[in-house]
């Protein structure tokens, strides 16, 4: 896979209520995109269920260069994880079409 | 007893049970657009058969409701509750505004017992939604500068339960009682159904901030329970001095013993982030809203009778 | 023949030939919730006002019927099928078991030909859902000590068909036929389109058990058309004798002679992981299932009569 | 004014102004499939009711128009819009097919003014969804050998809208008026209601594609208004040539002059990727859906009177 | 991103009606979340297209230190590999908040 | 982890109309299964939120070995990165059972 390319996906999974917030942040903060799926789950805050509208997660996947991966953690961990359900995590994945992100 | 409430029973007892009988989001955002769509309906098709004398200094005071409520709560709850500012303040702002399903309830009560009710009381429930949370979100921030005015706004205001309430208002009026008569067996023949199937949801919901309640204590179930009360008479009080019909003064009165569990939760949860979400709507749903649909109806109905005699 | 049933073939067709129409699982979730809820609704209105004498013993007839089909269909199919305990054991709790849809297109078929049935008929249904599902556990694990009875009792006491079941009898029973009035155009009157629509989907679903069908051969398919009638008998003869009226003992026969597709393969996935899922529910859903509201249903009927010379 | 559209105009507003109200797509397929059913299952009754003669010849000349109408438009989009092969053969597609909202806001207009129409109206709605499809596609790629057929055909055929169109129509037809009784309730008494809850939907989707709008600018615009009519012209002169009720010259008009934003968007998608889907979405369901509810039926309701004064 | 630390996504793809009892288990070996996304798919067990409640799979991911991760992988082995349809596939992932898994 | 194997975990990210053709297409390149769920998201083909039907993303993982990673990218990208929203990344992942893709 000559054309492969190093990147960072970092995955947050936070409360529904933070979507809209959160992807006008990620263009902010220089993502070309973003990838979101309706969750539900447990974690430090109890369990979240999506039970109804607003008691669920949303799963927010972003492909970024490492800087951009930088800066989206610490925003967010600056502005939402002390008073929000949130978790982040990110992996090392390899993308085709370099420079599309 | 009004046997849609029998529905919020059986909810509450699945969930208590822990059945895993569900209500997909799907279909409780279907049935809640139908419940606001229908409320709103129904409203402008009264609105434009008898046209309302003298509805603004009506609508302002109730405005003035809606801003006052929440300002009567804060220090209460700050003392009796010991909560801190931001707690206290979304406190306020979920009594302060309004639950269209206990509204719901009441409206059927009424249909029930065959009591009328002026046309303009859905413009009051819309007109109690907002004001309330906008002074809990000053209570809890002051004028703090970093405040997005403007996007919290907007965000109030095309909420979708402003924007189906005012449309159906506004689509009700402009057809008219024959103009709507077509659309009269989705919108008002099921309406009493759909509401059952809500108050469903509403109990499985209602079971599952048990939990949550045991954390919070004491203090949110006497609240829960006594608020409405003086809340609701504050409502009736009003009702009748600015000239409503008996039904119509009930309704008030329950419009402002009700708490909110939609719009209030989710803008304070923006605006107000430090402020402990289950708190509040424990309270509000877990609490409140059954007391207003068991206990809190008939007393308020009572009330405006008794104010009338 | 009665309209609904062809929902049932366009739903096979649109399947078997891979069209792309798909009914989301909440609208499925919705429409088997109003079904359950309809049934129970409407039976315990007929409770109320027709209060049944003697209707205990009944009860533990029924209740015996659902412990002894699968006990009877175990050695048969274990023998003629040469199939496992595991698997054996399944497809007994499945056809011991009973079929919500099968008994709706049931009394839609008597609805259209006015033959009126006993008001406990919904309770039976109730009755026989759950005791086919234990005794099929027993057979696959014996009293193997890692049951967890206490979880698989809750879960299938509680499990949502059940709970909206009897749920809703309760609620027809206290509502009463004037309380359910305001229901009616919901519960009611919708009655046979929701039913539609679900036919639709089991339509749907049955073709997309066509594949596993080749898989599991002749013998799925002999079982799953010869064993609903005896199974029915047993159900007419019974009703028969504890003295249902004709369509009554008809219901009991399209009972007895249906099989379940929602509670037993869950239940069965869950307690009895070795028996294969596909099996029992290509039976009782691909096969079963279309005879009985093809032909079943009818024949069921004529029984009935018969007895009832 | 219909009231239904107000709906339309509430969901664009609220779709304009960003409104967090949203219809779920699980209430979105629900609502277009019970419209799909309602049409072809009210069609089955009519044709039931009265057989229609010599419809086969009419059959054949409405296919015919289905075939024409995107070979017209495609040299014209091609000059005027200075749009590519790929684009103007997706356009064409797009106007040659037909958008069941539309027609079912055509017949809510006649139902309104107490005006009948054919019975094999519907028939003809089926007939115009697909040929313009097929020659799209041929006018993208010509007899490109890469073309799956098969694949394509059995898509278009078997597709959800068809599928359920044909089925209601043949169901219709079998149950006839008296078996189709039970289940008025859901499919007849809430057509409205259905209707007006999908306009909603479909006003909150024009808004979305406002911002596409601006991309494609002025010709998107012009081509949105201005085709419609021509094109609902050679239907409506067509209806009246085969000897169509007033009425049923009207629909014919709308359905020539509507333009497709489900089935033709779908295949295009696949068939011919480099079309800018949004182009063509945009015009379709941005443009000339609300010109044709809003302008366009009554404008080819008075055509047809007026042709056959 | 100093306070990043080396952890565990195990991923478990599974039939639905296995959501309760795995999530309870998961808590029980030390798993401190979960969050789970309805999932469609293919695997050796023929289609799973979730074209109605009990046919479709769920995705579960856990977050959580090798040792847990270990747990979860052999208890999962242990108790659904031979009946159900269920894969597991675990990569390594940077989260912020050391300690909160 | 003894019987962990490593192997590779492709994420496919496209419009929800191709869903059905390139689950056809994984089969025929070799892979052993897929799982999917729904997803919406913004990328360079702008927002796609999933409100209606045709207008979401399906969300498709594969797990197989890096020859058919490579295969399955290079036909994607030859196939539909011209005319298509898609991303697709890579990732490592360990799975147990192996042999099993
Ligand atoms: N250990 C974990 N593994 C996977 N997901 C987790 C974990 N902990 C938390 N989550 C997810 O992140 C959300 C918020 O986490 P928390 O802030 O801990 O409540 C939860 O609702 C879960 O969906
Ligand atoms: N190679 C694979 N890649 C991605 N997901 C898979 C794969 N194999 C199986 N799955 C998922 O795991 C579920 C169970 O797999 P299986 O036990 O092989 O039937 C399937 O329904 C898919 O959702
Ligand atoms: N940087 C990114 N991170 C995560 N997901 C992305 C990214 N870019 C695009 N996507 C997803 O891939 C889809 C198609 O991308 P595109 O082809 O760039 O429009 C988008 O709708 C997103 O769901
Ligand atoms: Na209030
Ligand atoms: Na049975
Ligand atoms: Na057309």
């Amino acid at each position: 896979m000559a054309a492969e390319e190093k990147l960072k996906l970092v995955t947050i999974v936070t409360e529904a209520v933070l979507e809209a917030g959160i992807t006008t942040t990620l263009k902010k903060l220089g993502a070309t995109g973003y990838t979101i799926t309706d969750a539900r789950g447990s974690g430090s805050r109890g369990v979240r269920d999506a039970g109804w509208s607003s008691s669920g997660n949303v799963r927010i996947e972003v492909i970024c260069n490492p800087e951009v991966a930088e800066k989206i953690t610490t925003h967010m961990r600056e502005h939402f994880y002390e008073n929000y359900a949130m978790i982040i995590f990110i992996a090392d994945v390899g993308v085709l079409r370099p420079g599309k992100f | 007893m009004d046997p849609v409430i029998w529905f919020f029973v059986l909810g509450l007892v699945a969930g208590l049970a822990r059945s895993d009988l569900r209500i997909p989001p799907a279909i409780y955002d279907l049935l809640s657009m139908l419940l606001l769509l229908t409320i709103g309906l129904k409203g402008g098709v009264e609105l434009a058969r008898s046209p309302v004398g003298g509805i603004l200094p009506q609508m302002l005071a109730v405005l003035a409701l809606g801003f006052t409520i929440p300002l009567l709560l804060f220090p209460v709850v700050r003392v009796t509750g010991r909560l801190g500012r931001p707690d206290a303040a979304s406190l306020a702002a979920h009594y302060g505004s309004v639950s269209v399903a206990t509204y719901a309830v009441g409206v059927s009560y009424l249909g029930v017992r065959a009591v009328t009710f002026d046309s303009q009381l859905p413009v009051f429930l819309v007109l109690l939604e907002i004001p309330a949370i906008i002074v809990g979100i000053l209570l809890a921030r002051g004028m703090h500068p970093g405040t997005r005015w403007g996007a919290l706004a907007h965000e109030i205001l095309f909420g979708k339960s402003i924007v189906l309430l005012v449309g159906g208002l506004a689509i009700g009026w402009a057809a008219g009682a024959d103009g709507m008569r077509s659309l009269e067996p989705l919108f008002f023949d099921l309406f009493k159904g759909v509401l059952a199937l809500f108050l469903l949801e509403m109990g499985l919901i209602a079971a599952s901030q048990a939990r949550s309640l045991r954390q919070h204590g004491l203090f949110l179930l006497v609240f829960g329970v006594v608020a409405p009360v003086p809340l609701a008479t504050l409502g009736a009080v009003l009702g009748w001095s600015i000239g409503l019909s008996p039904g119509g003064t009930a309704l008030l009165a329950v419009l402002s013993g009700s708490a909110s569990y939609i719009a209030a939760p989710a803008a304070m949860r923006i605006a107000v982030p430090d402020a402990n979400p289950s708190l509040s709507l424990t309270a509000s749903l877990g609490i409140t809203f059954p007391f207003n649909i068991f206990v809190g109806i008939p007393l308020y109905h009572q009330l405006a009778e008794f104010l009338h005699r």
